[in-house]
């Protein structure tokens, strides 16, 4: 083990710096202000820094030490360019309150990535100011929440959540102040047309719809979804962290959606080590524009004298919208994802659409490879399909029910024994409308070879017998941990000697 | 090209051994009319070589602070992150995981967590801290609907709370964002001229559900009435106190006064400026505020052979378990800009810290001397405090000598009319670790000139 | 501080545990008479922050070919490094690792290295490939020693090998050094007038130990009689061939037509041009060499579990073991340089190399053709195939048009009065997968205005 | 597993490249020169390639995994912004045969660098060619026989080593033209005084030393080896890869040697994973200057016109030793490494000394806590040191004889032991005068709390059984390898389908 807080080390700090301006005894604080003990952080040299972070780094696993299948978290490549792209001063050491005329190159950035998502989603116009999906979800809400306050329909008290939905939906809508109104999905996941009429009037604000399902489904009852609640004066709106799956094939504005969010670190590839940084943009119908936060960036003619700014044969410059909600993060959101993401994008162009073909296509293949295996070795009585259908999108489910009632051997042994392996499990017990879930989302950066091998050794691990499964981990750097303790007898810092 | 698509050319034969012989069959359960036909209306894919030269192209003509001379920070700062943060921080363990839903595999990334919490925790001296918030401002919300949530029931003015009429309207904003849907009003505390607190106004927020102040506050000024404040609102009122977390290798942690909540911006700590983000939000707090706290913990516990092990606790707080009754929709957040900053603590020590707290307020202090000496201009505070920035009083409109002053080059500070409406010729000038004497020998020198020919 | 000596402060306590009590008494086993009395004469240690700002002001006072438009080559090219090879080439593992005594816990670095020789091997047509030489002037020098090693018992013209007379003399008196001690004589290959080998001038090499030539050769020409010259000189006179690694995307393998011994810089495969180093020598033989080559090589064994193991092997070569009887003295080597080849080559796959060939090949060919426009100026090899450099005579000297073109900010080539005194107008332009076709037009232009100006 | 040429791939390359400015169609090639064949390289996408070489950096060893004792070598930390400094396009993109006034910001480093050696050596010429040490010895050895050629010393073919000497100084002495002359070491690796007077006339051209010697001791007759050498006509050779013991303590200059070369990438810590890239300087006395490869730095007055392009009050330019041997290496040696090592000299400056006296104070207190902790544990029969002395310098030898007779257990069991423990090993087996040799160089980057822990798990694998040991290693990525079976079985390249 290596632990920061064992560190006493030497004496002073460990990167050297410059000398103070002026002499230290110079500075004087009320006696009231002055810190009486410095924090007890521990010393280390460089050599040990970098040793210590090396260590834990080398406990971790990422995409880059093995197959990461995720599902809904599109744990695809990130390209090692866009980290030196980000490193660039012209986007890392920019203040966001410097005057438009030194950031032409940024906002032209902003503005390229506004658009191609408008086109992308057949929004009308995007903001890149939320910081992540869920952040961006409450953005739209509260979008919609000040149009119906505008229009005086301020008996909408209510959005629409499938229970198949993620977390975050029903979350960033009672966080608006709106009354969730769970609708139970159909065994897909898919929305429940009959249940969804049942629900439906005046007080309607907001449908929030995942499409494809969490299950990995296409809703193809989707235009009869997006008719009733307009029928009723809603809106619908929809979770973009699927996107991966349908880009160039079908948009939320073809499917009648007025508001959607983007998860830019999934979708984009924005690295998100150990739970972000994310971006999550929103894009809106043009009714919805007036509310968003600001600002956006739109472009216009050069005005003269400022030529020698610009980076094209426009202008660059913030815009605020008429009506807007007000800002959701101080600045101007997470301008350095946005621009890696930036660079991501302009690796694919029009190709975009043969990213999400190939994953559709992995996801699918994987879930082939699964049956296969599990045919080849005579298991198939171990897991079925999470819903019935012939073709998934970009993810796809199993339920282990069989397992688990055959032979005692539920999804979490399944997963743990996967790390063993050498692989990051699948998600497990979500969606929640399939018993013992797990749910793959290999993404279109995975060769064939890594699915195949896959396949085979996760029918390998449904060999095993359930005693040795229920031992599983034990090839990780700990064996299972005891979540349930961690709960009990909570231990959130350092102990120092107390 | 096969580039960042390994089964380019062979998707064909992966097909055809699921029975299907074309793309389009994956998709044919996408109904007819939602269907794109067209191909997207955007350009041609580009090679690394060509992204990298747009890149360059695109960023090179924006004007980094790093080649100028800037005097602009206003919550953000220029600061120094060391070469090792970005060597390790890249590494791809790091860098490419997520969540860490599996513990048995993400003792690295937990264990840093951990780490983080407690530096932060002994960095504002409150016993909890998350990992972490998206930023300052959703950090300072946050820390609001918190508050209301746990005093709401007892409090004497309900469903509502006092923040210090400083606050950047951004910020603000947020706030009110946040509030809104809670029902939640805010209300403002009133500052004295000479910048300090109105004691006597934070007197109304007492039986309310919080207090937001920040230290130092958004004009730069230390502010010795805090450690009063706790006292006069009272126990049943959370005080919440925004910081710089520089600041405090110096002046002394909100918990060691009674601050029940401590949030904060974390960028100056181990994140360079970003145009605003990734950066990451500080949140800590006392153990009243634990179970209804945002964002993510990780705990210390053990393994099934009863070996020390690392892994997200408290979950039942969060949206992915208690759905619309979690308290709050975080859910991807901040951890690998927060992991720079634990990077960045380790490598500065106690020592560190309070050494790089004193470039900061020796530096300011030196450009208060400086521009104190010239007569067209005045320093309103100029018997403050001050940590790192102060308003200078100019003779004419702010947003007048910013433009002067970018003709020579040089970012000379924030226009704070744009917080302050009425304060048109306020100007707050930001001096850090990375400004040298030299700067500030131009930038008084500068607005010497300028003020005397506005004078004039 | 204690920055990179953890142990500052600690030395006392050190010292009083083995009995001592000042650091002195560490260093009284150094005579009096050679005792150094006073401080070192150096200037105060600097933070990193110093070093950095005078590193980015002394470097950036360097004019770096990225920043202009540059037709400099003459044996080290720009190129294009992926992203991805310096994210890995910088993980601590590979970076401050050493030569893997220990395999056991070396076995990345060894099959790095064993996977390099395996894509050196075949892109030159060998099967034997060491890891790695310093650079192309002594892979090229420790080839002729390797080849009289080998062959010299044999040789009708003892201690004697061929060298083409169009090499850079700077190789030349680097093969001159590496030769002298062995008593080996270099004599010269005659080239044609049109750039092509003289094949009866190489006859005369017939029965020495070895001929080395290169292709393309250093005008930059693609040589078809090479296929002739083993034929030539015999199977007792190694052909040693020296290569731009790149051309061998198109260009047939030296190994497919007789060379015994293929070197040559790797820089063009992984490495940027850094000013001539570190880059790394490429060193490939067939297997009537092996046990008289210079350097390092990995092989794969099995350990005592049977399991695919690998470790250095041959090491009886060495100095280490073979002191002075070793085949070269040659120990720290250039293999992190290597890695990132073979990472760039892992990279590129077998159409990624042919492409980046093609990318040289049809922007030497556009060049050529702009400038075979001009009429003030001559391309006295423009019928033969060049790769991505060729010779351009002048209406005057290259000095002074390299001056001219320099003025607008165009390195405009290399003067290849340099190599060859008595040619003073030549100008060896070279082109590279790095440049534009605007680029070229700009050369051209310029060529033109000034052979104008001069030929006036 | 992962192999590289597993990689079979799909279509195209791994990362995609600008087309051709003239269409491929357009070029072509004599029929005898086209390749017919592309190489068989494996085809790996961007992400297969990351995932690759990221598999490969977790089964090797480095100083940033842990603590890296290997004597000799020096492995002290690499600080980062080292390598930052070496990206920037001001070295990185410099070409070597660029105009002087495109490179003065090199040129004054490099003329830095060459006085800070010329001042730490006591020598008056310094030279950055040369890119290894072993390459150092070579250029000076050159220059030394040059300098006998000119004043028609011709019968001086003699080189004298002592038997303790690293193999690089007998190799390139013997690669000049040189017969090599050893002499017995004494017991402690010190020079035979009496040795050396016996085989001393006026055939020597030159001694090479080592000092401290490669037992870590260093060698108090010195002034007297130089005196003997210098009476005979011969010439004294430093060679300075021990130089990390005595900077700012004394010199070669001051123990009377003529030429010297300095490992810079050992104490100067330019990273050479692997094995390299390393620098090696060479530094000689004025005698010897006019014989130096060119071009080295030397400064003028700036001529009137070049003040725009001069970085400080000088002119740096290159300068052409008047009977120069030629060149060592084709450009200006290894520029990038000596940009690095001058980042780390910057961090010391003076301090260098401190530097010094770190390494050898953390030396001194590892040999004493492997004492300490064998007493502790009651292991006092197994090691002896290699030699005695009251203290050593940078590094320090141990004698695994008493374990070898007594239990069996070899010094390579040990080391293989060690690796068990997380560590790697110390040099074994050199130098051959001590039998069973470990070899110690903890540098003066290592913490106390580690050289302490070290030392107890060093005692702790002396204290297993040798059976055991015997197995060692057993926790690493593979067990013992077998060198024999390679050598035997040689497979230097990946058979493809032969
Ligand atoms: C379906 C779905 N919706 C919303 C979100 C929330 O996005 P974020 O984590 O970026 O806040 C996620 C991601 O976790 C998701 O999978
Ligand atoms: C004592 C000694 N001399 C010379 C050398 C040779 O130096 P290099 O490996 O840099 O060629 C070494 C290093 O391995 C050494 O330890």
């Amino acid at each position: 083990m290596s632990r920061l807080f064992d560190f006493a080390g030497g004496v002073g700090m460990g990167y050297s710096q410059p000398d103070t301006l002026m002499p230290k005894e110079s500075v004087s604080l009320p006696a009231s202000l002055i810190r009486k003990e410095l924090p007890r952080w521990p010393r280390l040299s460089e050599p040990e820094m970098v040793r210590h972070y090396t260590w834990l780094s080398r406990r971790n696993f990422g995409i880059d030490t093995g197959f990461y299948p995720l599902g809904s978290c599109t744990m695809k490549h990130n390209p090692r360019v866009n980290e030196v792209i980000a490193q660039i001063p012209g986007i890392a050491q920019i203040h966001p309150h410097q005057p438009e005329h030194h950031l032409q190159g940024l906002l032209s950035i902003f503005h390229e990535m506004q658009h191609m998502l408008e086109i992308c989603s057949g929004m009308d116009q995007v903001t890149l100011q939320p910081v992540a999906g869920a952040q961006g979800e409450f953005t739209a809400v509260r979008c919609v929440q000040e149009y119906f306050r505008k229009r005086g329909e301020d008996q909408r008290t209510k959005v629409i959540v499938p229970d198949s939905a993620h977390g975050t939906n029903p979350a960033s809508a009672a966080m608006a102040g709106f009354e969730i109104v769970e609708i139970p999905s159909l065994e897909d996941g898919r929305i429940d047309i009959d249940a969804l009429r049942a629900v439906v009037d005046d007080t309607v604000a907001l449908m929030m719809v995942t499409n494809p399902n969490t299950l990995g489904l296409f809703e193809n009852d989707i235009s009869q979804a997006s008719e009733i609640i307009h029928s009723v004066g809603g809106q619908m709106y929809y979770d973009g962290a699927n996107f991966n799956a349908i880009l160039g094939r079908t948009s939320p504005g073809l499917m009648g959606f007025d508001a959607v969010h983007f998860n830019l670190h999934k979708t984009f590839s924005q690295p998100h080590g150990g739970g972000g940084p994310g971006s999550g943009p929103i894009g809106v119908k043009s009714h919805l524009a007036e509310f968003l936060p600001g600002p956006i960036v739109k472009k216009r003619p050069i005005a003269s004298g400022h030529e020698n700014f610009a980076v094209d044969d426009m202008w660059y410059g913030w815009y605020q919208p008429a009506n807007s909600i007000g800002k959701v993060q101080q600045w101007h959101g997470n301008s350095g994802a946005v621009i890696r993401c930036w660079a991501y994008y302009r690796r694919y162009g029009y190709g975009l659409k043969d990213m999400s073909e190939h994953a559709v296509l992995n996801a699918n293949y994987l879930r082939h490879a699964l049956h296969r295996e599990a045919q080849k070795a005579g298991v198939t009585d171990m897991f079925v399909d999470g819903a019935t259908t012939k073709v998934a999108k970009h993810e796809f489910t199993l339920s282990l029910l069989p397992a688990k009632e055959k032979y005692g051997i539920s999804a979490m042994d399944v997963a743990k024994g996967l790390l063993d392996k050498g692989y990051m499990a699948p998600t497990v017990y979500f969606p929640l409308v399939v018993p013992e879930c797990m749910m793959f989302e290999p993404t279109e950066t995975e060769s064939r070879d890594t699915l195949d091998k896959f396949a085979k050794e996760f029918i390998e691990v449904l060999q095993q017998d359930a005693e040795i499964l229920h031992e599983a981990p034990i090839t990780t750097p700990v064996r299972r941990v005891d979540e349930v303790y961690a709960a009990r007898n909570l231990c959130l810092r350092h102990p120092f000697d107390e | 090209m096969v580039d960042q698509l390994p089964n380019r050319g062979l998707e064909l034969e992966m097909l055809q051994e699921m029975g299907m012989s074309s793309i389009d069959d994956l998709f044919d359960d996408i109904p007819v009319g939602v269907r794109m036909n067209e191909p997207l209306p955007l350009p041609p894919p580009q090679s690394e070589e060509e992204i990298i030269a747009d890149a360059r192209r695109l960023l090179g003509a924006n004007l980094a602070m790093s080649e100028v001379v800037s005097f602009l920070g206003a919550g953000l700062y220029r600061n120094y992150v060391p070469a090792s943060v970005f060597q390790l921080i890249t590494r791809g363990e790091f860098l490419t995981s997520y969540t860490p839903y599996q513990p048995e595999v993400s003792q690295g990334m937990l264990q840093a967590m951990w780490e983080f919490q407690t530096l932060i925790s002994e960095l504002v001296g409150l016993p909890i801290s998350n990992l972490s918030l998206y930023d300052g401002s959703t950090a300072a919300a946050e820390a609001l609907t918190c508050a209301v949530r746990v005093h709401n029931r007892k409090a004497e003015q309900k469903d509502t709370v006092y923040v210090s009429e400083l606050t950047p309207p951004d910020k603000i904003s947020v706030m009110k964002n946040y509030c809104q849907g809670a029902g939640i009003t805010i209300k403002f505390i009133k500052h004295n001229s000479d910048g300090s607190i109105d004691l006597s106004s934070a007197q109304q927020a007492a039986g309310s559900c919080g207090v937001y102040v920040e230290q130092p506050n958004p004009l730069g000024l230390l502010d010795g009435g805090y450690p009063q404040l706790k006292e006069i609102i009272g126990d049943k009122t959370a005080l919440i106190v925004g910081i710089q977390p520089i600041s405090l290798g110096l002046v002394e942690a909100p918990g060691h006064y009674g601050a029940d909540i401590v949030v904060g911006e974390g960028q100056p700590l181990g994140s360079p400026i970003t145009a605003g983000g990734p950066i990451y939000g500080i949140f800590a707090c006392s153990k009243t505020y634990l179970r209804l706290m945002p964002g993510r913990i990780a705990g210390k516990s053990i393994d099934v052979d009863g070996q020390e092990a690392y892994c997200l606790t408290l979950s039942t707080r969060e949206q992915h378990i208690r759905r619309h009754r979690a308290t709050s929709n975080i859910c991807t957040n901040e951890t690998l800009i927060a992991l720079m900053g634990a990077m960045h603590m380790s490598l500065l020590g106690p020592e560190g810290l309070n050494h790089l707290a004193l470039r900061n307020i020796t530096a300011c202090n030196l450009a208060k001397q400086k521009l104190s000496e010239i007569n067209t201009i005045a320093l309103p505070h100029l018997q403050g405090t001050h940590f790192n920035e102060f308003i200078v009083e100019l003779p004419s409109s702010a947003a007048d000598c910013l433009d002067y002053l970018d003709g020579i080059g040089i970012i000379g500070g924030f226009d704070a009319s744009r917080w302050y409406p009425e304060r048109k010729n306020w100007l707050l000038v930001t001096v850090t670790d990375q400004t040298s004497a030299k700067e500030i020998e131009l930038l008084a020198a500068h607005i010497a000139a300028w003020s005397v020919g506005v004078s004039a």
